[in-house]
C-alpha cells in the first residue's frame, strides 16, 4: 500500500518534471501559493504517517490470531483498551495541530491590495479583464508586473466560475449578484495557465486564462500599449479584412476601439493578435487559427456563443489577416 | 431453532395509546419532518431579510387583520381540540363525534380567512424574492391546514360508521388531535415572521 | 372492547407448531397474481426489490461511469459531446447518490432491522410499499428523460443560475428537482418507519445497549434524513417554483441569493456522505463481531460516535463552499467542525481494529471487504481533513483530487463495506450461499481496481485538472494518468461484473445455506433462510447484546400472539417491555394506487402548476383508499 | 385473452412513449452546428411580395421546425435579443422607440417567414436590417423566440425569464391571460 503511494508521488513528481508545469498546484510561483504548497505537504506527511500507523496495527491485528477456529476468545484485556484511548488522544491532538496551521495558512494569505486593480469578469466561456486605472480592457489573458500585489475584483456576468491559476493562488468564485476579491503577487516571471473550476455549462472544458508576468517596465509597456487604439491596418488585404468586419457580423458581438465596432457580446478584439491564444486558449493566435475558428468555431467548441458566419475564401483570408494585424 | 416458551403476552391490550402506539410516534416523526420544513423556509425568510436592504422591499408590509384573525381562530381551536383528544382518551363515543363534527367546522374558519391572507401580503409571489418567501411560508402552511382539514373530514365520516367503536379509531382520533395541535403551533413563528418582523 | 378478553381468539401457543405454521402463512404470506405483486407490504420482499433495483441503478451508472473514463482517456475525446457529456455526468451523479446509495442503505435497513430486532413487519407497512413504488418512479423518470435526450445536466447539485429559468434550458433542470422530490420522499418514508420500528418494536428484553450495532446505525440515519432531506426538498421545490411560476428566490436582480440555494443543497448534501456511510458502519461492526468470533470492541464508544457524526454532521455544510468567499469567521468554524468529525471516525476505526486483535479472524469473503474498507476509507478519511481546511481546499477544490477524495469515502467507505453485507446476508435473503473462491477474487479485483483507478486521480487534482470537464487539450499534462486510470478501470469493472455474476450464479445454484452459516450471533439468524413471511414463530425474548451466542441451541419466546391476524408486539422504547399486541396491516393495492397518482401529479408539475391542484384529488382519493377500514381483523381492536 | 390485453396495453404503451420520445427530442434537443448548405437553405424564405407572409424554408421544415419547438433554440433567441440590443428600441418587449412585440398586435404578420424577413430585411420607420449582421440560422433563432413573446396558446418550448429586474410578467407564465389587444392607433 505504502509503495503503490510512494510510486504515484513520484510518478507525480516525474511528470511535473517531465512538461512544462503549466498549472499545477505543486509548482508554486508566489508567496500565496508557496504557503498553500508547504501546508498540503505538512498534511500530506502527518496524514500519510497517521494511515501507515493504521495499517500497520491492521495488520498486526490481522495476523496476530490468524485462526479458522470457531470459538470465540475470552473477553478483552486492558492493553487495547488503552491502546484505543491513547489513539483517539494522538486523532484529537493531530486534528487540533492541524487545524491551528490551517488556520495559521490562513492569516499569512491575508494581504493587503497593492495599487494594482484588475477587474476580473467570467462569461460563458471566455473572461473579460479591465484595468480600470491603465484604460486596458482584454480578454482570457492578463498581464501582471512581478513583486507588487493585484487585487483581482471577480464579478460573474451569466453563471457561477471560478478563478483558479493554481500555481499563483487558490480559487475563488465568481457568483452572479456577489462580489469577490483575493490578492496576489507574483514573484517570479513567467507564463501561468488557468483554468474556471466551477462546471458553467457546455464548454466549461475549454475556459482557459493566460496569466503573464513580466517585470514592471515591461507591464507598463504592455499596459500601454493596450490601452492604445487599434491602429489602422496597412496591408491592402488587411485593409479589406477591416472593411468586411465592419459590414459582416462580427461588429455585432465584438468591439475594436478606433474603430465603429464597439459590441460588447464578445470579447474586446482590438489587440487580439498581441494575445497568445484565441477562444479562451482553445487556440494559438495565428493567421491560420484565427480562420478556422471564424469559419467553423461549432466544432471547435461546441456551443459557444460564437455563430458560423458564411464568407467567400477570399472574405476568409482577408479577416484572418486583419485580425493578425491586430498587435 | 428450538424455541422455549419465556414470556407469555397474551394478556396484552391489542392496541396501544398515546405512547405505546406506533401511529402516535409515526405522527410525532413526521412532525419532525415537517417541523424542519417550516424552520427552514423561515431560516430562508432570515436570510434574504439579512440580504436585503430594505425589509419588505418596495412594498407595505402586510395587513393585519385577516393573518391576525387567523391566528385567533387558530387559538382559539386549541381548546376543544384538546377536549376532543381527552373524550377520545376516555373513548366516550357521544362526545368524540360532536367533537370531530365541531372541529370540521372550526378547521375549515381559518382556511376560508386564509384566502385573504394572500391578497392582503400587499405583494405577488413573482414580484421579488420577499414576495416569494413570504407566499411560500404562507402557502406551506396553508397545505398543513388543507390536509388537517381533510383528515378531519374524513375521521368524522368514519366515526359516523360501523368502524368508529374501536380503540384504534380513538387512537386515531387523538392522533389527529396532536396534529391540528402542531399546524397551530408552527402558525405563530410564520406569523410572527409575515407579520411583524417586516414591521421592525 | 379492547378484544382482551371477551371472545376468545385462536392463539398460536395452543396449537400444534404445523398446525400454528399453516395458519400463520395463511394471514401473513403475500396475495399471489400481479395484483398481489403490487399490493405486498411484507418488508423482506419490498426489501429485496428495493436492494435489487437499487443494483439495477448501479450498474446502469457504472455503465456511465465507463462512458466517462473512455471519453477522458485521450486528451479532446470525441466519444461524447459536451452536452451529452453533461448529461452523462450529472446523471451518473444523481443516480449513484440519489438511486443507489441512499436508497441501497435504507433497503439494507427495510429487510434488516425487523429482523434484528425480532419482531413481524416493519412499521408502517404500507407506507413502505409506497416508498418502493414512488422510488421506482423517481429512478424511472431520471432515467426515462436521459435516455429521451433530455437528462439534466447541470451536475448532481444543480446549482443555480446554470440550472436556474434563465441558464437551465427546456425541461431538463426540472427533471433533476423532480427527481430529487420522489427519492427523498421515499428516503424520508423509510427513515419514520424504521425509526418507529425501533423505537417500539423491539423484541422484549432489547435494552438500548442491547440493539445490534447496524439496528443503531440506522436509526442514527434516519433520524439524518428526517432532519437533512426537508432542506434539499425545499431548495428544489424554490428551483421549481422560480423555473415554473416565476418566484425570484434565487434572482439576485429581484433580492434573491444564488448562495442560498447552496446553503440549502449543502445543509442536506453533507449529512447525506453520512446517512450512506452510517449504516456502513453498522455493517462493518455486524460482520466484525460475527468473524473476528468475539463482541465487537467498545460499543458503547461506537454508539456515541455514530451519535457524534449523526450530529456534527450538520455542523459542515458550508466546507463545500469554501470558494465562495464565505467571511472568515464561518470559515473557521466549519473548518474547525469539519476536521473534529475525525476523532469520531477514528474511534470507529481503533474500534475495529481492537476487535480483530482481540478476535480470531475468519477469513471468508465478508471480512475481506471490511479489510478493503479499512485500508480505503482512512484514506478517505485523511483526504477528508485535507479538504476540511480552507487554505489546501482553495487548490483542491472542484478537481480530480475531490473525485477521487469522494470516490474513497463513498466507495471505500460504503460500497466495500456493502459488497460484503452482500455475502454476509446474501444467505438469509436466499437461503443459498455465495461463493468463497469468487468473493475473493472479487474482493480484490474491486480493491485493486478502485485504487489504482482512483489513486492517481489526486495527483490529477494536484496537477490542476478540474472536475465536469468533457475534454481537456493535450498540452496539458494530463493524458498519461488519465490514460493510466482508464485502463485500470477496467479492474474494477471486472471486479463488479464478477460480483454480478456471482450473485446470480449463487441465486440459482448456490450451496444451501441453513439457519445460521456463519455462526453470528443476532436474532435475524435465528429464523430460516430466507426467513417465513411472518419472521418469527415466536417473538424471541433477549437477555443480552449477543442473544445467539449465549444459547446457540434454544431461543428463548414470548406467546400468546393470535394467529388469526397479523400482529406484532409493542415494547417501550427504552428498555423494551411489552406495551400491546399490535395488528400490523395487511396486504392492499392502494399504496401502488397512491404511488402512481403522486407520480402523475409530481411529473405534471413540471409542465404546469395546475397539476399540483389537480393531481392532489387523485391522491386524496388514494390516501382515504388506504386508511379507510376494510373490516378485516388487522382494522379492529 | 390475458395475453391479448397485455399485447394491446403493451403497444398502446410504446405508442406512448415513442410519442413523449418525439415530442422530447423535439423539444430538448440541443444542436449547436448546422452544416453551412442547411444554414444557407434557411434564408430561403419563399415570402410574398411586400415582404410579409409566404412559406417557410423547406429546411426549416425539413429539421422538424426547431425554431418554433425547440427549447434550446427559442433560449438561444432570448440571448439574441439581449446581445443584439433590440431592448434598446423595444424594450423588455412591451415597446419603447419600437413598437410593443408582447400585445399581439404585428404591423408585418405574426408568422415565422414574416417575422424571420422583418429581422432579415428591416421594416420601414426604423427596423433595421440585421441580414448582415447576423448568420440565417440565428436570425431564425430571434424569430422563434420574438415569436413566444406574444403567444396566446401554450407552446412546447418557452423561454425561461432572465435572472434580471422583472418588469413585467415573466415568459414562463404564458401564455399571457389577456386577449390581443386592439390595433395601436395609426
Amino acid at each position: 500500500m505504502s509503495a503503490r503511494r510512494l510510486v504515484s508521488l513520484v510518478l507525480a513528481a516525474a511528470s511535473c518534471a517531465a512538461c512544462s508545469p503549466i498549472q499545477s498546484a505543486l509548482d508554486p510561483q508566489s508567496p500565496q501559493a508557496e504557503s498553500l504548497h508547504e501546508l498540503f505537504w505538512l498534511f500530506v506527511v502527518v496524514c500519510s504517517v497517521v494511515w501507515l500507523a493504521v495499517m500497520a496495527s491492521l495488520t498486526l491485528a490481522l495476523l496476530r490470531n490468524r485462526s479458522t477456529a470457531s470459538e470465540a476468545t475470552a473477553a478483552g484485556s486492558r492493553t487495547p483498551a488503552l491502546a484505543v484511548g491513547a489513539a483517539v488522544v494522538a486523532t484529537v491532538l493531530i486534528v487540533a495541530g492541524l487545524t491551528i496551521a490551517s488556520f495559521l495558512a490562513t492569516r499569512s494569505l491575508a494581504t493587503d491590495g497593492g495599487g494594482l486593480v484588475i477587474k476580473l469578469r467570467g462569461y460563458q466561456w471566455w473572461w473579460e479583464a479591465t484595468y480600470p486605472a491603465e484604460g486596458v480592457v482584454t480578454a482570457n489573458e492578463i498581464h501582471l508586473p512581478v513583486g507588487r500585489p493585484v487585487r483581482m475584483e471577480l464579478s460573474a456576468a451569466d453563471v457561477i466560475h471560478s478563478f483558479w491559476v493554481p500555481q499563483l493562488q487558490g480559487k475563488l468564485d465568481l457568483i452572479p449578484g456577489r462580489d469577490n476579491a483575493v490578492t496576489i503577487t507574483v514573484t517570479k516571471e513567467g507564463v501561468y495557465r488557468g483554468q474556471c473550476a466551477e462546471f458553467c455549462g457546455l464548454q466549461h472544458a475549454h475556459m482557459g486564462l493566460i496569466v503573464v508576468a513580466e517585470p514592471p517596465a515591461a507591464f507598463d509597456a504592455w499596459a500601454r500599449a493596450q490601452a492604445a487604439v487599434a491602429a489602422a491596418p496597412t496591408e491592402p488585404e488587411a485593409q479589406a479584412g477591416a472593411a468586411l468586419f465592419q459590414a459582416k457580423a462580427c461588429s455585432s458581438c465584438h468591439a475594436i476601439r478606433g474603430t465603429a465596432a464597439s459590441a460588447k457580446v464578445g470579447p474586446d478584439l482590438t489587440h487580439v493578435a498581441s494575445r497568445r491564444s484565441i477562444a479562451a486558449d482553445v487556440l494559438p493566435a495565428t493567421r491560420g487559427a484565427f480562420a478556422a475558428w471564424i469559419v467553423d468555431p461549432q466544432t471547435i467548441k461546441p456551443g459557444a456563443n460564437m455563430p458560423a458566419i458564411a464568407l467567400e475564401p477570399a472574405e476568409l483570408r482577408a479577416l484572418s489577416a486583419y485580425m493578425t494585424a491586430l498587435k | 431453532m428450538k424455541q422455549r416458551p419465556a414470556l407469555d403476552v397474551g394478556g396484552l391490550p391489542l392496541h396501544g395509546l398515546g405512547s405505546a402506539s406506533p401511529t402516535w410516534w409515526g405522527t410525532l416523526a413526521f412532525m419532525l419532518i415537517e417541523g424542519t420544513g417550516f424552520a427552514l423556509v423561515i431560516a430562508v425568510y432570515l436570510y434574504l431579510m439579512s440580504l436585503a436592504p430594505a425589509w419588505p422591499p418596495e412594498a407595505p408590509p402586510p395587513d393585519l387583520a385577516a393573518g391576525t384573525m387567523v391566528t385567533a381562530l387558530l387559538l382559539a381551536s386549541v381548546v376543544p381540540n384538546l377536549l376532543l383528544s381527552r373524550w377520545a382518551a376516555a373513548g366516550d363515543l357521544r362526545k368524540v363525534r360532536f367533537g370531530v363534527v365541531l372541529m370540521t367546522i372550526l378547521s375549515s374558519a381559518p382556511l376560508i380567512v386564509r384566502a385573504f391572507e394572500f391578497a392582503a401580503l400587499n405583494v405577488s409571489w413573482d414580484t421579488n424574492a420577499y414576495g416569494s418567501v413570504v407566499w411560500l411560508l404562507l402557502g406551506l402552511h396553508t397545505t398543513h391546514l388543507l390536509t388537517d382539514l381533510v383528515d378531519t373530514v374524513v375521521l368524522a365520516v368514519l366515526m359516523f360508521t360501523r368502524h368508529a367503536r374501536t380503540s384504534r379509531r380513538f387512537g386515531d382520533v387523538q392522533d389527529n388531535a396532536l396534529y391540528w395541535n402542531f399546524v397551530v403551533v408552527t402558525w405563530l413563528p410564520i406569523y410572527v415572521c409575515i407579520y411583524w418582523l417586516a414591521r421592525v | 372492547m379492547n378484544g382482551t378478553e371477551g371472545v376468545r381468539h385462536p392463539r398460536g401457543r395452543d396449537l400444534p407448531p404445523e398446525e400454528r405454521e399453516r395458519r400463520l402463512r395463511r394471514i401473513w404470506d403475500p396475495p399471489r397474481g400481479i395484483l398481489g405483486a403490487l399490493s405486498v407490504v411484507d418488508h423482506k420482499i419490498i426489501g429485496r426489490r428495493y436492494i435489487a433495483t437499487a443494483f439495477v441503478f448501479l450498474a446502469l451508472g457504472g455503465v456511465l461511469a465507463a462512458l466517462i473514463r473512455i471519453q477522458l482517456a485521450t486528451p479532446e475525446g470525441r466519444l461524447l459531446g459536451p452536452d451529452v457529456y453533461n448529461q452523462v455526468f450529472t446523471v451518473h451523479g444523481a443516480n449513484m447518490m440519489f438511486l443507489f446509495a441512499v436508497p441501497v442503505m435504507e433497503a439494507m435497513g427495510v429487510y434488516l432491522v425487523p429482523l434484528m430486532i425480532g419482531t413481524r413487519n416493519i412499521a408502517f407497512p404500507r407506507l413502505n410499499a409506497f416508498s418502493y413504488w414512488i422510488y421506482v418512479a423517481g429512478g424511472a423518470l431520471l432515467w426515462i428523460a436521459f435516455l429521451l435526450d433530455f437528462g439534466p445536466d447541470v451536475g448532481w447539485f444543480g446549482y443555480v443560475p446554470l440550472s436556474g429559468p434563465q441558464y437551465g434550458y427546456g425541461k431538463r433542470a426540472d427533471i433533476w428537482a423532480q427527481m430529487i422530490t420522489f427519492t427523498e420522499l421515499a428516503a424520508l418514508a423509510v427513515a419514520v418507519e424504521i425509526v418507529v420500528t425501533v423505537f417500539k418494536q423491539r423484541a422484549p428484553g432489547m435494552t438500548l445497549d442491547r440493539i445490534p450495532l447496524f439496528v443503531w446505525a440506522m436509526l442514527v440515519t434516519s433520524f439524518l434524513v428526517i432532519v437533512a432531506m426537508p432542506a434539499i426538498m425545499i431548495a428544489s421545490s424554490a428551483l421549481i417554483l422560480d423555473r415554473l411560476v416565476g418566484t425570484h428566490f434565487f434572482n439576485p436582480a429581484e433580492g434573491g441569493d444564488v448562495l442560498l440555494f447552496q446553503h440549502l443543497f449543502w445543509f442536506f448534501g453533507h449529512p447525506e456522505v453520512y446517512i450512506i456511510f452510517l449504516p456502513a458502519v453498522g455493517m462493518v461492526s455486524t460482520m466484525l463481531s460475527t468473524f473476528a468470533r468475539r463482541p465487537v470492541f467498545g460499543y458503547l464508544p461506537l454508539v456515541m460516535s455514530l451519535i457524534t457524526i449523526g450530529v456534527l454532521s450538520f455542523g459542515l455544510w458550508a466546507h463545500h463552499m469554501f470558494t465562495t468567499g464565505l467571511p472568515r469567521v464561518g470559515e473557521s468554524f466549519f473548518t474547525a467542525s469539519s476536521m473534529a468529525i475525525a476523532v469520531p471516525a477514528g474511534v470507529q476505526i481503533f474500534c475495529f481494529i481492537a476487535t480483530l486483535w482481540l478476535g480470531r479472524p475468519v477469513w471468508r469473503p465478508p471480512l475481506l471487504f471490511v479489510a478493503a474498507f479499512v485500508v480505503t476509507f482512512t484514506i478517505g478519511g485523511l483526504t477528508g481533513v485535507m479538504v476540511a481546511s480552507v487554505p489546501l481546499d482553495s487548490q483542491v477544490h472542484d478537481t480530480y483530487f475531490v473525485v477521487a477524495h469522494f470516490h474513497y469515502v463513498l466507495v471505500g467507505g460504503a460500497v466495500f463495506p456493502l459488497m460484503g453485507a452482500i455475502y454476509y446476508w446474501f444467505p438469509k435473503m436466499t437461503g443459498r450461499m455465495m461463493s468463497d473462491r469468487l468473493g475473493a477474487w472479487v474482493a480484490a479485483l474491486v480493491f485493486v481496481g478502485f485504487n489504482l483507478t482512483f489513486f492517481p486521480m489526486h495527483v490529477l487534482g494536484l496537477q490542476g485538472m478540474p472536475r465536469r470537464i468533457y475534454a481537456y487539450q493535450p498540452e496539458l499534462p494530463w493524458g498519461g494518468l488519465n490514460l493510466f486510470v482508464s485502463l485500470a478501470s477496467i479492474i474494477l469493472f471486472a471486479g463488479f461484473l464478477l460480483f454480478f455474476v456471482d450473485v446470480v450464479r449463487s441465486a440459482v445454484r448456490g450451496a444451501p445455506a441453513g439457519d445460521n452459516p456463519w455462526n453470528a450471533p443476532t436474532l435475524e439468524w435465528a429464523t430460516t433462510s430466507p426467513p417465513p413471511s411472518y419472521n418469527f414463530d415466536g417473538i424471541p425474548v433477549v437477555t443480552s447484546a449477543n442473544p445467539l451466542w449465549d444459547d446457540p441451541e434454544t431461543l428463548p419466546v414470548a406467546t400468546g400472539l393470535r394467529v388469526d391476524r397479523r400482529e406484532l408486539l409493542v415494547t417501550s422504547v427504552q428498555r423494551a417491555e411489552p406495551e400491546a399486541r399490535e395488528s400490523s396491516a395487511g396486504a392492499s393495492i392502494w399504496p401502488f394506487l397512491a404511488a402512481v397518482a403522486t407520480t402523475v401529479m409530481l411529473i405534471g408539475s413540471i409542465f404546469s402548476p395546475w397539476a399540483v391542484v389537480w393531481g392532489s384529488l387523485p391522491i386524496a382519493v388514494a390516501l382515504v383508499g388506504w386508511f379507510w377500514p376494510k373490516g378485516a381483523p388487522e382494522d379492529e381492536a | 385473452m390475458e395475453e391479448q390485453r397485455l399485447d394491446r396495453s403493451g403497444r398502446v404503451l410504446a405508442a406512448a412513449l415513442a410519442g413523449l420520445a418525439l415530442s422530447a427530442c423535439e423539444r430538448e434537443e440541443r444542436v449547436m452546428r448546422r452544416d453551412p448548405p442547411v444554414v444557407a437553405a434557411l434564408d430561403e424564405a419563399a415570402l410574398l411580395p411586400g415582404g410579409v407572409g409566404g412559406a417557410e424554408p423547406l429546411a426549416h421544415v425539413a429539421l422538424g421546425k426547431p425554431y418554433e419547438t425547440n427549447a434550446y433554440e427559442i433560449a438561444q433567441g432570448k440571448r439574441l435579443y439581449a446581445a443584439m440590443n433590440c431592448a434598446g428600441c423595444h424594450g423588455d418587449g412591451s415597446g419603447g422607440v419600437g413598437p410593443s412585440l408582447i400585445d399581439g398586435w404585428w404591423a408585418y404578420g405574426a408568422d415565422l417567414p414574416s417575422l424571420y424577413a422583418t429581422i432579415r430585411d428591416g421594416r420601414p420607420r426604423g427596423m433595421p436590417p440585421y441580414r448582415q449582421k447576423l448568420p440565417p440560422d440565428s436570425i431564425w433563432q430571434l424569430a422563434g423566440y420574438v415569436q413566444t413573446l406574444a403567444s396566446y396558446s401554450a407552446k412546447t418550448a418557452a423561454p425561461g425569464r432572465d435572472d434580471a429586474p422583472q418588469t413585467r410578467p415573466a415568459e414562463n407564465r404564458a401564455p399571457a391571460t389577456q386577449a390581443p389587444l386592439e390595433p395601436p392607433a395609426r
